[in-house]
């Protein structure tokens, strides 16, 4: 084992343990924050394969945006939760067929020739610029349409409607 | 010889019967000239032809009615036999409808009576006519019609309906055995319909199939000639109006079964020829028994025509078809005779029951003279027209088998006796108590037909006669049969006692049978009297079964088809209506399970459908996982 | 041109009455029975410019449609068709006059039912197979309507029941008309072409095609037990659409087997020929002992159709020219003649309300016409010689009768014509004979119009029955080159 | 650079115009009343079609750096989604139940999602295709969640989640199929894939898997069309309308794109979409069968006719292409027609049971007829539209020896003649609510109108349009080169 | 540390998703496994661009996180709007709609 596995090792364990977390503990609450932790570790995954920007848009995005958003809408939320919730009456199937497409998955990918080592490197910020504004324009401009619909979009369907509070 | 103005002959009275039922109501009273008139252009016309037939040369008239792989022709042809017909149909039926008349006189259907009368004149004259056995079929039926619509002319009436309908059924049963044999005889090898072909025909099919044709189309003569044991319908019949059952149920329709016969005895085999000679003597005995308790004046005279029909099967059963032929036309002559003399007295008194009549030959003298005079040729008195028939049938028995010689011997007596019973109890004796008014003799135009068929009646055997013949002549035949001595004696021997024993019994109503045997001749006149329960066997062993197959089988069509198809545990009507839709698609009588199945599956998504996303999406990653396992 | 006009006739009658108001009534009738009157004309010059020596199609016309799928506008008439066709413009034409007894939505009504007039006629002269199919199905939305918005009784139920077990029915020969296109080379739906290629089609696809078809006609003759639809579609349709029902619709399952399942698949029928004679003693047996249980006027004649229907399966079995002569002049000839009693049974409905067999009696007296006729009727229908249905039934046994593998059915079926004499003569008996029942003593005889629907009728009855040949002689050749294609004789 | 964009956009107008229209209409939403943003939507579309009739492609070009494909098959699915949100755009129109205040956001949103199923159409590259599906399904969950009743709200939810979930699983499936291959535009992708030996490829055919799920999910196929009912059940009947159509055209144009990228594993994938299409139908009718809401009945007559339209799809050949597009078009019609009918009797009587039918006949003659038409069309019945596109599709079946799959298709095409003449029954039968004549809004009757003429017109006249199917189709065009095989 | 140890760890991400959005009844806590699951592809995404050295891989997680914002987003629309009209948080507690 050489010295770069270290790093994503420890944050591979991270990356499950939080996953782990998110979707068992009981308090969603603390799910959250577990998710913060599996975005972090992301990140830092994103780092050690050389896309810097990406870990930054990560953090960025996910941790200042999304999981803000999340946190916000528990809190606001929160008089409609109950103390005691009985666990969800499938988990034993869900489980089941999670492991059963975990393993297939496995079992692909598994004894495919991939690289021995991540090939070494760092994306250039301005290869992922020049992609952006040539081979992905289009998407490009698509999105921020996606972005000021569906916020509009938003606030028209969670706009109280009359005769409700 | 081809002669189209064949076809004038039925075309005048089925014109008559065309105009009148298109505009009968207009005529009033000149609707029933307008049928004599016909019908007397066909005697005329057929009289005006007598030449052809004694020369033993046929007039024939064809054309193609039908094509198929081979041209179906219809034909008319007027040889000795169906020339003889002609003659005693034209002149009876005119007779019979001046007549009627005056005993239609003010029935509110006046013109509709002579419509159909002259429809049936057509059909009869059609089927004597005919050159082959598919235009004599659909004369017969035609006359089967015409007998349903006489005799349930007066249809108010809940019993002439009845009859009317009894009568058209019984004899399509008998029908139906025809039509069969005409397909048989169509297409066996080398068959043909045509009348003059059978001769040709029966050397060249083999026997047991002959018997099994001849046979199918003796059962078509058994039903319109009332043989037993399709017999039921015709005293039933006596419902009609009284000139109707004179025509139609004693001289002319009736008969027409022994015509048949007569028409296609080339094909009858000696088996079944036995059958023939079994049956004729089977309704002679048996109707001649059940006329001897009849208490009703048509009912005796029907059972009287059942029986004398016998007599003609039966000498058509033993061979002697000329002899049989012979009796038809006397016996049409007397017994229209006797029909229109009953139908006298009912018109005079509105009664037809035995018992309340009586001493009718004062007050009736005409109708009381040819009634005797009828019932004495009927009854065979040595000279009258019965008496030469008879005698021809009798000869002829003797030649085949003396036991039948007895037997029928036997039942001429008993044709005495029920006869003299009847005309006894009838027109002497004490006078019944009127019902508000006096009997009369009826007006001339009702009575001067009864002296000329009483004419008819007494003298038209001597066609027939020993020494002077035409009639055999006509038919083909030339040795004819010479004067028998016993036999005339023995048949007028058997006339006394006959008659005797009807002055005895029957009109002094003495009971001659010693005393030990007494309740076994009562049971004996209870059944006879009782018409031997034939209607009420058929009511329950034919009729009821029928109808009761056929109710099942509507509730079978309801319930089990229907609902087989539609489910017969139906939870909502269209709940059952996709079962409906299965079932017909999957053609199978245990479909109710399958139907029962789809609902099941409909309802299996709908409890899939649970409303619960998690459970949704369980099902796709299960799905998801699925595939990936079976697709390689 | 003279075909495009049977079909355009009633298109156009149908657009004029479109675009007339709802309120003019008379104005929508006079279109109607005129657009069904110019059919019918110009049925009887067709008869007359037919050669009947001919067996091939004539008058043939035909326009490219859907090239894509090798679908012509093809149209075409034989001996065959022509029955047929002159079948629907006469009743269509009487079924209009009938139809002027309908008392609401006029408009709606005598558009429909020129929609349905088109559908009859172009089912009869399609030569196009995906032509056919379409008129063929066309039939069934406006027939579905008149019975679901203008019938009596369950008639929702009916209508219902009517369109599900045919559209099923006609699903199944559907998917025999994909699998004969899919076969044939050159693809085509040219169904004279298709014929001549009829022997080619292997034995095992010919089965197949043969029951996709006999479920897509046994359905509409129908054939026991396909028939449950019939007696509650024809008990609730109002009078003119039974007629129609009876009349023509029946008749184009029977049609079916001659145009398409004979020819297509020869022979499939040839090996199948006892199941069509079995089927069809079962239909005469079968269906004349439930018509002799019913109590409905109506229920028991749409049974007797059952029975009468019979015939054409036994004729058709017979694959001898007397017995395929008879099946199409049976098909022509009860026609006639159960439109007469639906008639009639419309006539009497109209003025009782009722149409329990009980309910009646001695109306003889009180109606002597109708009387008449529905004697006239009856007769007619139980096989009085002198009348078409005896001709038809003759020449069907006859036919039947010859051929050794179905004779016992014929014989069979031949009980068949006692129960039709029996439940007639119940029909009579319970209509018109015995003591008048007092409520109908003020019953009206026949209307003038009522008696202009039925005289035409009574003549071409008569007419068929004394002289057959004529029709006959239309029929024969192409029935003569139907058996030897199927036969090779 | 700036040409390769100049000559994109030249090519690219119809979307282009749609997409600014739909920002235009949200934008303005919020400040004008919804009569404006209509007319700005009814300028945005007809600008679209102005320019979609002008494209005249019939050799492919790849646009925009090869993300986006410009040819014959995606100009025809490009009509059909522009004709849907035409027809839609009508009944979001006269909806009495989408509120007036949020109706110019309704119709902002139904145009952004037919911009989604423009692009969709024409997606040429793995992460076009995602954003476009995205997109569709953003835009979807908005619009199902649009009433301010419980039900919307719920189908609004499961809706996303099981998009969620899809998506989610189809991204998976695209990043494993791009580490597989190291390809994202789709013609490459299919080269790479050409050449792929045995241990990669049953990966990729694991990763194709899970890319079919999301278009499966999209077009309701079973058994990823649970969530069908329960959401058209909640979403406002307009929306409803929409989801019945224009995903089902833009997946099954998605679809037969990655059919072509995924032609080497397709032996393998073959019976299993085989089976599925069967499945799909008889499931379909079969739950059809017994249901009281018109709008989760017309759910399930939804799956059975997407396994109608997957006929066309599972034969590969070019006449299963062509029936495909002459079926969709006619199922676009009819199906719009009658949800525009079910719009004016929702309007009417603000319920959704089928019991509403009962007696539309006595209350609106035409309406009560159109209806009865658009459900005899999709039952199969000549003269009628459907009628053609389902003999086009059957015999498509048949053509190839499939005749199993067409008798299936006749089996449950005879299932379903009987929940859609129930409801002509129901029409014709006696009423039992109101009896008051009943009078849709102009734009319901312009859209019933439409489709009525198209039904008709189209059945008896097809010829033109299969024509120019068939010309168009028949060329051997890159995007679906790989599926038409002789 | 090699490249399948990665992929697998995305797979065992995405499954964690998977199980997630199966069992969790909070309707917030079914957007969290979503992210989970965004958050797989993505990173199989970021690995493999690596591998390929393809920078428009990379393009591609960029827009997934963009996406997985809206979807946050409309997502917290529409939760908002059930607990408004449903008064409930819980995903299994929304079955009006069966059947």
């Amino acid at each position: 084992m050489n010295t770069a596995a270290v790093p994503l090792a420890i944050l591979s364990a991270l990356v499950l343990v939080g996953a782990l977390w998110v979707v068992t503990l009981h308090n969603l609450f603390r799910a959250a924050l577990s998710l913060g932790l599996v975005f972090l570790g992301i990140a830092g995954l994103f780092i050690c394969l050389g896309a810097e920007f990406l870990a930054l848009v990560q953090l960025l995005i996910y941790v200042g945006a999304i999981l803000v958003l999340i946190i916000f809408a528990i809190m606001l939320t929160n008089s409609w939760q109950r103390e005691t919730l009985p666990a969800s009456r499938q988990r034993l199937p869900a489980a089941l067929a999670a492991l059963a497409l975990f393993a297939l998955l496995a079992r692909a990918t598994w004894v495919l020739a991939w690289p021995a080592q991540i090939p070494g490197g760092a994306t250039r910020l301005k290869d992922l610029g020049l992609v952006l504004v040539k081979t992905l324009v289009l998407p490009f401009e698509v999105i921020s349409l996606i972005f000021v619909v569906v916020v509009v979009g938003a606030i028209a369907v969670a706009a109280p409607r009359k005769g409700q509070s | 010889m081809i002669m189209p103005q064949l076809a004038l002959i039925p075309a005048f009275p089925l014109a008559a019967f065309a105009i009148l039922i298109l505009a009968g109501r207009h005529l009033g009273r000149w609707s029933a000239w307008l049928a004599i008139v016909a019908l007397a252009a066909a005697l005329g016309l057929t009289l005006t032809i007598w030449h052809a037939p004694f020369a033993g040369q046929p007039l024939i008239f064809q054309w193609t009615w039908l094509i198929g792989s081979q041209p179906w022709l219809l034909g008319l042809r007027v040889d000795g036999l169906s020339w003889i017909m002609l003659v005693v149909v034209t002149s009876i039926g005119s007779l019979i409808a001046c007549y009627s008349t005056g005993y239609m006189h003010g029935d509110p259907r006046y013109s509709r009576f002579f419509a159909y009368f002259s429809l049936f004149c057509a059909a009869m004259l059609g089927l004597a006519l005919a050159d082959n056995l598919l235009l004599l079929f659909i004369c017969w039926e035609l006359m089967g019609l015409c007998s349903y619509l006489l005799i349930s002319f007066w249809f108010e009436k809940p019993s002439a309906a009845a009859a009317g309908r009894k009568a058209f059924l019984t004899t399509r049963v008998g029908d139906v055995g025809l039509f069969a044999g005409i397909l048989c005889l169509a297409w066996v090898p080398h068959g043909s319909l045509q009348f003059a072909a059978l001769p040709v025909v029966a050397q060249q099919v083999a026997t047991p199939t002959l018997t099994l044709i001849s046979l199918l189309i003796f059962m078509g003569a058994v039903g319109k000639s009332a043989q037993f044991p399709l017999h039921v319908w015709l005293p039933d019949a006596m419902e009609g109006p009284t000139p109707v059952s004179a025509l139609i149920h004693a001289a002319t329709m009736v008969a027409a079964g022994v015509y048949l016969i007569a028409r296609t005895f080339p094909l009858f085999t000696p088996a079944s020829l036995h059958v023939v000679l079994t049956i004729g003597l089977i309704t002679h005995v048996f109707a001649g028994t059940i006329a001897l308790t009849m208490t009703d004046i048509k009912r005796v005279l029907a059972y009287s025509t059942l029986s004398q029909l016998g007599l003609m099967v039966v000498a058509m059963g033993i061979g002697a078809w000329p002899a049989a032929m012979f009796h038809l036309v006397t016996h049409a002559y007397f017994k229209a005779l006797l029909f229109l003399a009953a139908g006298s007295v009912i018109h005079a008194t509105h009664e037809q029951e035995l018992s309340k009549l009586g001493g009718l030959a004062r007050t009736m003298p005409i109708t009381s003279t040819v009634f005797l005079i009828a019932s004495l040729s009927m009854s065979g008195l040595v000279g009258l027209s019965g008496f030469w028939s008879k005698d021809a049938i009798l000869l002829a028995a003797r030649h085949y088998a003396p036991w039948l010689f007895w037997v029928l011997l036997g039942g001429a007596g008993m044709t005495t006796a029920y006869i003299a019973r009847l005309y006894l109890r009838c027109f002497y004796g004490a006078a019944a108590p009127h019902h508000g008014h006096a009997p009369h003799e009826s007006p001339a135009i009702m009575s001067l037909p009864l002296v000329a068929l009483a004419v008819g009646a007494a003298l038209v055997g001597w066609i027939g006669s020993p020494g002077f013949s035409p009639f055999f002549t006509l038919l083909g035949v030339h040795e004819a049969h010479g004067f028998d001595l016993p036999v005339a004696a023995l048949s007028t021997l058997a006339l006394a006692v006959g008659s005797t024993v009807a002055w005895i019994v029957g009109f002094r109503r003495r009971n001659l049978l010693p005393a030990f045997l007494r309740p076994a001749g009562l049971a004996l006149y209870r059944l006879a009297a009782h018409k031997y329960y034939v209607d009420e066997l058929y009511q329950r062993l034919l009729i009821h079964p029928v109808w009761a197959l056929g109710g099942l089988l509507s509730t079978f069509d309801r319930v089990v088809v229907d609902g087989a198809v539609n489910g017969s545990g139906r939870v909502g009507a269209w709940a059952s209506e996709v079962q409906a839709w299965i079932d017909r698609e999957i053609l199978d009588r245990c479909v109710n399970a399958i139907g029962t199945t789809t609902r099941g599956l409909g309802r299996v998504m709908r409890w899939i459908q649970t409303g619960m996303v998690q459970h949704y999406l369980l099902m796709a990653v299960i799905a998801v996982v699925v595939l990936a396992v079976t697709v390689r | 041109m003279l075909l495009t006009g049977l079909l355009l006739l009633p298109l156009i009658g149908l657009l004029v009455i479109l675009a007339l108001p709802k309120t003019a009534v008379t104005a929508i009738r006079s279109v109607a029975l005129l657009a069904t009157g110019a059919v019918l004309l110009l049925s009887i010059l067709l008869l007359g410019a037919f050669r009947s020596e001919v067996a091939a199609m004539q008058f043939v016309a035909q326009l490219p449609w859907i090239p894509q799928l090798n679908v012509s506008y093809h149209v075409g008439i034989d001996g065959i068709s022509l029955p047929m066709v002159l079948l629907t413009a006469i009743l269509s034409f009487l079924a209009c006059l009938g139809s002027f007894s309908i008392h609401e939505r006029h408009k709606e009504y005598f558009a429909l039912y020129l929609l349905l007039v088109i559908g009859m006629m172009g089912t009869f002269l399609a030569l196009d197979l995906f032509l056919f199919y379409i008129f063929w199905e066309l039939v069934l939305v406006p027939m579905y309507f008149l019975i679901g918005i203008w019938g009596g009784g369950r008639r929702e139920y009916s209508a219902f029941k009517f369109f599900v077990y045919t559209l099923a029915g006609s699903l199944a020969m559907l998917l025999a008309i994909l699998a004969l296109y899919w076969h044939a080379s050159p693809r085509t739906f040219d169904m004279v072409e298709l014929a001549r290629q009829g022997h080619a089609i292997p034995l095992a696809l010919q089965r197949l095609l043969f029951l996709g078809f006999f479920l897509g006609f046994a359905v509409k003759v129908p054939v026991f037990p396909f028939h449950t639809w019939l007696p509650d579609a024809h008990v609730d349709a109002p009078t003119p659409g039974s007629v129609l029902l009876a009349g023509v619709l029946l008749k184009m399952g029977g049609y079916g087997f001659f145009r398409l399942a004979y020819p297509f698949c020869p022979d499939a029928a040839w090996e199948f020929r006892w199941v069509l004679a079995a089927l069809g003693a079962i239909n005469i047996v079968y269906g004349a002992f439930v018509a002799l249980a019913q109590t409905d006027f109506k229920k028991l004649v749409a049974y007797s159709s059952v029975s009468h229907m019979g015939f054409v399966l036994l004729g058709l079995a017979s694959f001898t020219p007397e017995g395929m002569q008879g099946a199409l002049l049976q098909m022509f000839s009860h026609g006639l003649l159960t439109g007469g009693m639906f008639l009639l049974v419309g006539v009497l409905y109209d003025r009782t309300h009722t149409r329990e067999l009980s309910a009646f009696g001695g109306l003889g007296a009180r109606v002597p016409r109708y009387a008449g006729l529905l004697i006239f009727f009856s007769l007619g229908s139980l096989g009085l010689p002198g009348l078409s249905g005896f001709v038809a039934e003759f020449l069907t046994l006859v036919g039947a009768f010859q051929v050794p593998e179905i004779r016992w059915p014929t014989v069979l079926s031949l009980i068949g014509i006692v129960l039709a004499a029996a439940y007639m003569l119940k029909v009579i008996q319970l209509v018109l004979l015995g003591p008048l029942n007092k409520k109908w003593q003020a019953l009206q005889d026949l209307t003038l119009r009522e008696w202009l629907s039925l005289a035409p009728l009574v003549v071409l009855v008569l007419l068929i029955g004394i002289y057959p040949l004529g029709l006959l002689h239309v029929q024969e050749a192409s029935l003569q080159q139907l058996i030897y294609h199927v036969t090779g004789r | 650079m700036g040409l390769v964009l100049g000559e994109s956009l030249r090519a690219w107008w119809p979307e282009a115009c749609l997409g600014l229209g739909s920002l235009l209409a949200v934008l303005l939403s919020a400040f004008v009343p919804a009569k404006t943003v209509r007319a700005v939507a009814w300028a945005a579309l007809a600008a679209s079609a102005l320019a979609l009739w002008r494209t005249t492609a019939p050799t492919p070009t790849d646009i925009f750096y090869g993300v986006i494909v410009c040819d014959a098959l995606g100009l025809a699915f490009r009509w059909l989604a522009l004709g849907t949100v035409a027809l839609v755009l009508l009944m979001v129109v006269g909806a009495r139940e989408i509120e007036e205040a949020y109706r110019g956001e309704a119709i902002g949103l139904l145009l952004f999602v037919g911009f989604g199923l423009l692009l969709l159409s024409e997606a040429n590259h793995l992460l076009m295709a995602y954003l476009a599906l995205e997109l569709v399904s953003l835009g979807s969950y908005l619009l199902v969640g649009f009433l301010p009743q419980r039900r919307s709200a719920e189908a609004a939810l499961k809706y996303l989640l099981f998009g969620a979930l899809a998506s989610g699983v189809m991204l998976f499936g695209m990043s494993l199929l791009f580490g597989l291959t190291g390809e994202l535009s789709f013609p490459a992708l299919a080269s790479s894939l050409a050449g792929i030996g045995s241990p990669m490829r049953e990966a990729a055919l694991l990763a194709a898997l899970l890319m079919l799920v999301g278009v499966a999910f999209k077009i309701s196929m079973v058994p990823f069309h649970l969530w069908t009912p329960d959401v058209y059940e909640g979403a406002p009947v307009a929306v409803t309308a929409f989801l019945s159509v224009g995903p089902k055209v833009a997946g099954l144009a998605l679809l037969l794109r990655l059919c072509e990228v995924l032609q080497p594993l397709w032996p393998a994938l073959a019976p299993m979409v085989l089976g599925l299409t069967v499945l799909t139908m008889t499931l379909g009718n079969l739950a059809a069968l017994t249901q009281t809401n018109v709008k989760r009945l017309l759910a399930y007559s939804t799956i059975a006719q997407v396994g109608y339209l997957l006929i066309g799809f599972v034969v590969q050949t070019p006449a299963g292409l062509q029936a495909l597009i002459v079926y969709l078009t006619a199922y676009l019609f009819m199906n719009l027609g009658l949800f525009a009918c079910v719009q004016a009797l929702v309007n009417d009587t603000g319920q959704e049971s089928l019991t509403v039918f009962q007696g539309l006949y006595r209350r609106a003659p035409w309406l009560a007829l159109s209806t009865a038409l658009f459900l005899l069309s999709l039952a199969g019945l000549p003269p009628l539209f459907g009628f053609i596109g389902k003999f086009m599709l059957f015999d498509a079946a048949i053509q190839t020896g499939q005749g199993w799959l067409a008798i299936a298709a006749i089996l449950n095409s005879a299932m379903a003649v009987y929940y859609y003449v129930n409801i002509i029954r129901l029409m014709y039968a006696a009423p039992t609510g109101a009896t008051t004549a009943l009078r849709p809004c102009l734009g319901l009757r312009v859209a019933a109108g439409v489709c009525v003429a198209a039904v008709l017109g189209l059945g008896l006249w097809p010829s033109p349009l299969l024509a120019r199917v068939q010309a168009r189709l028949s060329v051997e065009g890159r995007a679906y080169s790989a599926i038409i095989r002789p | 540390m090699a490249v399948r140890t990665l992929v697998l760890l995305a797979e065992a991400l995405f499954c964690l998703g998977v199980y997630g959005l199966l069992t969790r009844r909070h309707a917030v806590g079914l957007l969290l496994s979503i992210e989970l699951i965004l958050n797989a592809a993505a990173l199989n995404f970021v690995l493999f661009s690596r591998v390929f050295d393809q920078v428009a891989a990379q393009a591609f997680t960029l827009f997934i996180i963009a996406l997985a914002a809206c979807e946050a987003v409309v997502g917290l629309a529409i939760i908002i709007r059930l607990t408004r009209t449903a008064q409930t948080i819980y995903a299994d507690e929304a079955t009006v709609l069966k059947g």
